[in-house]
């Protein structure tokens, strides 16, 4: 049997759909209309990295995804008018193993295999670039996180939506927060690039180039290494010998640690690190203690933030995993949330009139209040996390905030 | 008389494949075969130099990525699909033309890992040369249509089994498996190797490049990088050696087991399916080293002794 | 000292001995003859536990050889010197020697094996530290049967040592052969060379297709016409 | 002159394998190459059939220098070997085996067919017949060394080199042996063979020639070969003389 | 522009020495065994996973662990030996190394899914109070870890050779891999002598692993690339040779890190196989390797 997850509550199986209009204060009940025979389940579908180099997002994204269909079928499941009953939520999941071509197969299996409503990506922008695109072909709407490449919505598609910040807010927001944050004389003008030669990388490091200069700041050292080589020697003393203040740089895990341990070794310490992708995960502090302090990211998220719902996902994932909601599990569950509110606006399981109510409407959810521009990215909130003690603390925007920025970052030898 | 019925049931074969897309209507479905008939592509053209020549060749995913590429960049200027796919399979040629000579002087192991960083090479220069993604314009995917996709890859699996089988039987055949099996008593005999190896060098690649269009035409969107993965070389020389190495047969049942097997444990068992997977795979090689095919003849070499024994007792 | 009964051994499915049956005491050198593919150097394997016969027994000294593993046979003393005098071609002349000594019997004397074997091939001292893969065909086939004699065997198996040298060297290779038979090791010899195995031998035995067909002293071999027109042409 | 060798060398590092050797067959001849282990027989082999390339001097085959050229054109020259370690097809049938010496040899053929019927008829003269589909690897080091020559044969050469193709035989299976090769040269292919068997050779070759440590040191007939001191010296040892 | 050139050739050094010794274990197996064991990278993966548990909950230090990991992978290896490959070790050598192949495909699978499942798929790696620190040395930093690691190479690889070069027991795995059937006659128990080989390769794929864990990190998917990396590496130095495998090692990751610093980071990889490819065709038989080295 594929597996098909109706989470652990068993709340899904026995939500009877009869009992659903009763509850509903819908005043088409009154006039006795009958309706069709509503489906058992809303069918959501991903192919998802389990195993193989994206595994890490997989798997903090799934809890996402999983701890919303429980939350919402605990509820009943999601009203649709035009059966004018709750509907319970029923979440299949494949593993793609980290090859795009494998992923391409599943998201046919996804859409041939059960009357999909939408699908829910997966993890890492290779991944995202094979999927989209079958859910455009089969016109299924795709709600999609944890990747910034701006690019892929630039391609036309009519079906992406993704509630996450792209590298045009990141490399903006950097620049942004720290001439708000830090006086002027005391920033880090001099900016050290370290960036891959993927699409990702290069549209990343463009932009910085781009917005760089007109916040003040200079580009100093500006290097770029194919993906997975952990040995940044050669940029890390060109930096250090152009003294540069700034580290800007968005590296998978196994780079980032080996570019901090050299950092460490050579004795380089920028004022202010932006580091994306690598310290997104706990691993980050458990592995590297106090080298890898300091650094921030812009994930998207935290766990703290004050928005309605968000201390509910954190009680449940402290239950099922010791600690609050990971970075990538709040975008994950408010693709969810945007889902389950855009079928309700809509009224119908209707594939179209989803995603264009998805296109124009607003939406409230963990992450906050979330509307989609006509290239499928979001509007949300960039939120800047500071690793603090062994901790990831939101530092930015302030009426958030969980902790202050600190700035400059100790020397790694002093810590 | 033997022949004959090979040469019937490999036409009745082609012809239920050939009917697929209309009984099967699913496109999940559809999608696997597409797998299945790439993988018995690279499998059987990855077979003509390492099972057929003895050439163990790491670097296959090479030949396939060129196809790949060059295909892609010639459909999305405008090409003609199938002359593009022609441009992908010769430029996999003039590459191998281009390293045969120097990998040829290589022998075993270290022809099998020089090739391996022949792959690599070229992986991590597309990678540099072309980071952006390439995705099939949205326009296009209206019209997107698996079936298509399904007749292009039967007709590059077929292309290359029927060339793999008529290579295999033929005098080149003979002279490949001779410098297969002692490079110096096939010299002696006037088997010129290096010209051997070259063709089968050059026939692998071409067809690699063939099956690699398909995937051009098929993928919506990917990194050109992909394909010059050395997984698609791992993948495709597991197949062939679990099959049956130089047969033509082997290549096709080890691309088939793999395909199935693991789609079939992966849409059963989300979390433990490569590990099920693997221990599946450990025990078939340990039960049959010499791959499926080896199985078959060790079968069919048992009812020839116990025939040739019966003959012995009448005739004593 | 040795004695086989009835031993039947197969290459897979493939039966290569018939119930052979042999003998041979303390002191003695007994010849092994037969055609090619008789089946002379898969007795001599069966002996050392290379191949494992199916059925029958090997005693040696008193030893079920069956049921000792193939490794710690040598250190009962029997020893085999293989077809074509195969050294190990990448190591140095001393350290073959070295692990002809390798059972822990022979390990503790092998200093003075070694001098002994050096008595009787005193071209191996000169080459001690040459790579035994540059020895010239002669000087091998020495090295395989010093090798040998580093295990202090009791019983010195030797499977054509004649193969492929030139008449002057079968010729020396025989007087050693017979000069270590003198110092007192048994010697069970396989030879095509049949004039000059059974011209060394005190006894032979003769055996066809896997099945022992003749046995007999040297001399009384040698004069059988049966065999002279079989082995000597 | 079928073939003629003039001051022939070869080198490895400081060894002079085989120094300064000259000798010529005739059509039709059986030459004796014989010497002590290490003496460059095999080398001489070698170089007549391209797997080494000599340091210096030439070899003329049927009015053709052929010294240098690649190994894989010597077979089409109209010369075939065997090798001193049998080098069989391990894991293809003794007909396969014998088919690729027919279909790449100096007549080859393209046809298949025919190549199959003339191997099952070269497999019978070695005495194979009855082993054609087994496989090369299942069978005996006798039974490899006559595919060997089975193969050789099939390449249709004028000239054959065989290398102690009977190492191993008794007396009376030499024989045998022998007599094949006789009727070998008897269908018109001429013969240089390396053994060390005395008595086959003396008893096959129309002359013998003698190499010691690369250089020849004698040449002629089975006898006057036999009474040479020098060939008693290095070779053949007083058992022999 | 010298001082920041040598301080990347030894950055190459200590890097290409983590080469040299992963390959080694993987040289010696296909040495003695001709087992082309492609799930070494992922024994290396379980060594570096072991020190990184030990130290994260027993908090012993990854190098004072290294025994410990050594014990555990002598005692995977056994079971894989046992389970696995002491059942291909009767086939013909072409089988060998093809039937290796497939086992080793397939133990790969299984390792990585296991240790997705027992450990996550997060990255880990291990920072000791220590990381970071590094003595100055005319102007050029030599980071402690690092050298702690070579240094634990280079006695390792020592250790190795002197094993084989002057123990009983190293000539009687030399004298296997030359020819099992005389070395069966010596009274080597040849049984032995391959479980010997491959648990020691084991083994120092093992202590590879801990010394990436501490250089670098792990994660459940790294094995390939080690893997990959570890055969360029030992065909670079010649198969047989162990010293040569090290050598290469070095060589390559000094290339490597000259590369990122003269042209960019992008073609370091790249530089790397391609010096590698011309190497081979000037010396088709490796650096170290002898010439009857083939197959
Ligand atoms: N490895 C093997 N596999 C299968 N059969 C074998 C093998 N080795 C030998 N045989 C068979 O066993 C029989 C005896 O062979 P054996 O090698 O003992 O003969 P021999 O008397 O030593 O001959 P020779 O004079 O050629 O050395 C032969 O018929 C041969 O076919
Ligand atoms: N490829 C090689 N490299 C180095 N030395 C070689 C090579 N081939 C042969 N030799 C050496 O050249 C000399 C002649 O060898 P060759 O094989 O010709 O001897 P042979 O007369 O055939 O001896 P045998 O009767 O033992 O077969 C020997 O000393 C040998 O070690
Ligand atoms: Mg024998
Ligand atoms: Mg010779």
């Amino acid at each position: 049997a594929p597996k098909a997850v109706e989470t652990e509550a068993p709340v899904v199986t026995e939500a009877p759909a009869t009992e659903a209009p009763a509850e509903t204060e819908a005043p088409a009940v009154t006039e006795e209309a009958t309706y069709p025979p509503a489906p058992e389940f809303i069918e959501l579908g991903s192919s998802i990295s389990l195993t193989g180099n994206f595994g890490s997002l997989g798997n903090l994204i799934l809890p996402g995804y999983q701890i919303a269909v429980e939350h919402i079928n605990a509820e009943g499941g999601v009203f649709v008018k035009e059966y004018n009953t709750k509907i319970p939520l029923r979440l299949t999941y494949y593993d793609d193993e980290s090859d795009p071509t494998k992923a391409v197969s599943k998201m046919e299996t996804l859409f041939s295999e059960h009357e999909l409503t939408a699908y829910l990506g997966g993890g890492g922008s290779s991944m995202h670039a094979a999927s989209i695109p079958i859910a455009e072909k089969n016109k299924v709407p795709y709600l999609g996180i944890s990747f910034a490449l701006y690019k892929i919505h630039q391609q036309g598609y009519k079906y992406l939506f993704s509630p996450f910040p792209k590298s045009p807010n990141q490399t903006e927001d950097v620049f942004k927060i720290l001439n708000e944050a830090i006086p002027e004389g005391e920033r880090p003008t001099k900016v050290a690039v370290f960036a891959y030669n993927d699409d990702w990388g290069k549209e990343w490091g463009g932009l910085v180039k781009e917005r760089a200069p007109e916040y003040g700041y200079e580009i100093v050292v500006y290097e770029e290494n194919p993906v997975g080589v952990n040995d940044w020697t050669a940029a890390i003393q060109k930096a250090k010998a152009a003294g540069a203040e700034m580290l800007l740089t968005l590296p998978i895990f196994p780079d980032g640690s080996g570019m901090f341990k050299t950092m460490a070794e050579l004795g380089w310490t920028p004022k202010f690190s932006l580091v994306i992708r690598a310290p997104e995960g706990v691993n980050w502090g458990e592995s590297l203690g106090k080298i890898g302090e300091y650094v921030t990211i812009f994930p998207g998220w935290h766990h703290g933030a004050k928005f309605e719902g968000v201390d509910k996902l954190n009680a449940r994932y402290e239950e099922l995993y010791g600690r609050p909601a990971d970075l990538l599990t709040g975008p994950a569950y408010a693709c969810v949330q945007i889902l389950a509110q855009a079928i309700e606006k809509a009224g119908t399981l209707d594939r179209d009139v989803i995603r264009d109510t998805i296109a124009s409407g607003e939406f409230s959810t963990v992450i906050g209040k979330v509307t989609f521009n006509a290239d499928g990215t979001g509007n949300v909130l960039d939120p800047l996390i500071q690793w603090q003690n062994g901790k990831m603390e939101l530092v930015w925007p302030a009426e958030h905030a969980t902790a202050p920025l600190i700035y400059p970052a100790p020397a790694f030898e002093d810590r | 008389m033997k022949k004959n019925l090979s040469f019937v049931i490999a036409l009745v074969v082609t012809a239920a494949l050939a009917a697929v897309p209309l009984f099967v209507k699913k496109d999940s479905l559809l999608t696997y075969l597409c797998m299945i008939l790439l993988y018995v592509s690279l499998a059987s053209s990855w077979n003509i130099l390492g099972g057929y020549t003895g050439q163990v060749n790491l670097g296959h995913s090479a030949f396939f990525g060129l196809g790949a590429i060059a295909t892609r960049l010639l459909w999305f200027a405008g090409w003609n699909i199938l002359l593009a796919m022609l441009v992908g399979g010769l430029l996999a040629i003039a590459f191998a033309l281009l390293i045969g000579s120097p990998a040829f002087k290589l022998r075993g192991a270290y022809f099998t890992i020089g090739t391996l960083a022949l792959g690599q090479i070229l992986y991590a220069t597309v990678g540099n040369l072309f980071p952006q993604i390439s995705s099939m314009p949205v326009q296009d995917l209206i019209s997107y249509t698996l079936v298509t996709r399904y007749y292009l890859f039967l007709a590059v699996a077929l292309i290359t089994v029927l060339a793999a089988t008529l290579v295999a039987n033929s005098r080149w055949g003979l002279g490949m498996m001779a410098v297969r099996e002692q490079e110096d008593a096939a010299e002696s005999l006037g088997v010129n190797a290096f010209q051997h190896k070259l063709l089968a060098l050059v026939l692998s690649a071409f067809l690699a490049g063939l099956a690699g269009g398909a995937f051009a035409f098929f993928q919506i969107g990917y990194y050109p990088q992909y394909p010059f993965s050395p997984i698609w070389t791992l993948d495709s020389t597991m197949m062939a050696y679990i099959g049956g190495t130089g047969t033509i047969l082997g290549p096709i049942i080890g691309a088939i087991f793999f395909v199935v097997l693991k789609e079939v444990l992966s849409l059963n068992l989300a979390e433990f399916h490569p590990t099920v997977f693997g221990i599946l795979f450990i025990l078939v090689v340990l039960f049959l080293p010499g791959g499926f095919m080896g199985l078959w003849k060790r079968i069919k070499d048992k009812q020839q002794k116990k025939r040739e024994s019966m003959a012995e007792l009448s005739h004593p | 000292m040795l004695k086989l009964t009835e031993i039947d051994t197969f290459y897979g499915d493939l039966q290569a001995l018939w119930g052979i049956s042999l003998e041979v005491r303390e002191g003695e050198m007994v010849s092994l003859i037969g055609p090619n593919g008789a089946g002379k150097t898969t007795t001599l394997q069966s002996i050392t536990g290379l191949l494992r016969p199916a059925k029958g027994s090997i005693t040696f000294d008193g030893h079920d050889l069956l049921k000792v593993p193939p490794d710690k046979i040598v250190d009962l003393g029997v020893s085999m010197v293989m077809e074509g005098g195969r050294v190990f071609a990448g190591m140095t002349v001393l350290e073959n020697l070295e692990l002809g000594a390798y059972g822990s019997r022979a390990r503790k004397e092998r200093f003075e094996t070694m001098e002994h074997v050096f008595k009787t091939f005193p071209r191996l001292k000169e080459r001690l530290n040459q790579r035994a893969g540059t020895l010239s065909g002669g000087e091998r086939q020495m090295l395989a049967i010093g090798r040998a004699m580093m295990s202090k065997p009791k019983l010195l198996m030797l499977d054509e040592p004649s193969f492929g040298l030139a008449p002057i060297l079968v010729d020396a290779i025989f007087e050693m052969v017979k000069g270590i038979n003198k110092q007192g090791v048994t010697i069970l010899l396989v030879e095509q060379n049949v004039r000059a195995a059974l011209e060394l031998a005190d006894r032979a035995y003769v055996i066809e297709n896997g099945r022992i067909v003749g046995e007999g002293s040297g001399e009384a071999l040698l004069s059988y016409e049966s065999v002279r027109s079989a082995y000597l042409g | 002159m079928l073939l003629q060798v003039e001051k022939l060398n070869k080198a490895f590092g400081g060894l002079k394998a085989v120094n300064n050797v000259d000798f010529s067959i005739q059509s039709g001849e059986i030459v004796g190459l014989i010497g002590p282990n290490g003496s460059g027989k095999t080398t001489t082999l070698n170089l007549l059939t391209g797997f080494l390339k000599p340091d210096s001097g030439s070899i003329m085959f049927d009015g053709k220098e052929i010294a240098g050229s690649p190994r894989c054109s010597m077979c089409g020259n109209g010369i075939a070997r065997t090798f001193q370690l049998v080098k069989p097809f391990l894991n293809l049938t003794a007909v396969q085996n014998v088919m690729i010496g027919r279909t790449f040899g100096k007549e080859a053929t393209m046809n298949l067919k025919l190549a199959e019927e003339d191997s099952f008829s070269i497999l019978e003269k070695v005495g194979l017949r009855s082993r054609a589909y087994v496989l090369a690897k299942d069978m005996t080091l006798m039974q490899r060394k006559r595919l060997e020559l089975a193969r050789a044969l099939a390449a249709k050469p004028k000239l054959l080199l065989l290398d102690e193709l009977m190492a191993g035989l008794n007396h009376a299976e030499a024989d045998e042996a022998m007599e094949t090769i006789r009727e070998i040269r008897a269908s018109g292919i001429t013969i240089l063979i390396v053994e060390h068997i005395v008595k086959a050779i003396m008893g096959l070759s129309d002359r013998i020639i003698v190499l010691n440590m690369g250089e020849k040191v004698a040449e002629g007939t089975a006898q006057e070969i036999m009474y040479d001191p020098r060939v008693i010296d290095v070779y053949l040892g007083k058992s022999h003389a | 522009m010298l001082q920041p050139l040598a301080q990347n050739i030894i950055y190459g050094i200590l890097i290409g020495a983590l080469y040299g010794l992963a390959a080694v274990g993987l040289s010696l197996v296909f040495g003695v065994s001709k087992f082309l064991n492609v799930s070494h990278g992922e024994l290396l993966m379980l060594g570096g996973y072991a020190s990184f548990w030990v130290f994260k909950l027993l908090k012993i230090d990854p190098f004072l662990s290294i025994p410990l990991t050594i014990i555990f992978l002598l005692l995977i290896g056994f079971i894989f030996y046992r389970l696995i490959f002491s059942r291909l070790i009767k086939l013909e050598v072409e089988k060998k190394i093809q039937n290796s192949l497939l086992v080793g495909f397939g133990l790969s699978t299984i390792l990585q899914n296991v240790a997705l499942r027992l450990w996550t798929a997060d990255d880990r790696s291990i920072t000791t109070a220590y990381s970071g620190l590094s003595f100055e040395l005319a102007g050029l930093r030599l980071p402690a870890v690092r050298l702690i690691s070579l240094a634990i190479s280079v006695v390792a690889l020592i250790s190795l050779q002197i094993f084989l070069k002057k123990t009983f027991t190293g000539k009687a795995i030399r004298a296997t891999v030359e020819d099992w059937q005389s070395a069966s006659l010596m009274g080597i128990n040849i049984h032995r002598v391959y479980l010997l080989a491959f648990v020691i390769g084991c083994a120092l794929a093992g202590v590879a692993g801990t010394l990436v864990s501490i250089c670098y990190s792990i994660d459940p998917s790294m094995g390939l690339n080690w893997t990959l990396k570890s055969m360029v590496v030992m065909v670079l130095g010649g198969l047989g040779s162990m010293i040569g495998t090290f050598v290469g090692g070095i060589i390559l990751g000094v290339t490597e890190s000259a590369t990122a610093f003269f042209i960019g980071g992008n073609y370091r990889l790249i530089a790397g196989l391609l010096l590698f490819l011309i190497i081979l065709i000037f010396r088709p038989q490796g650096l170290f390797g002898t010439k009857e080295g083939d197959r």
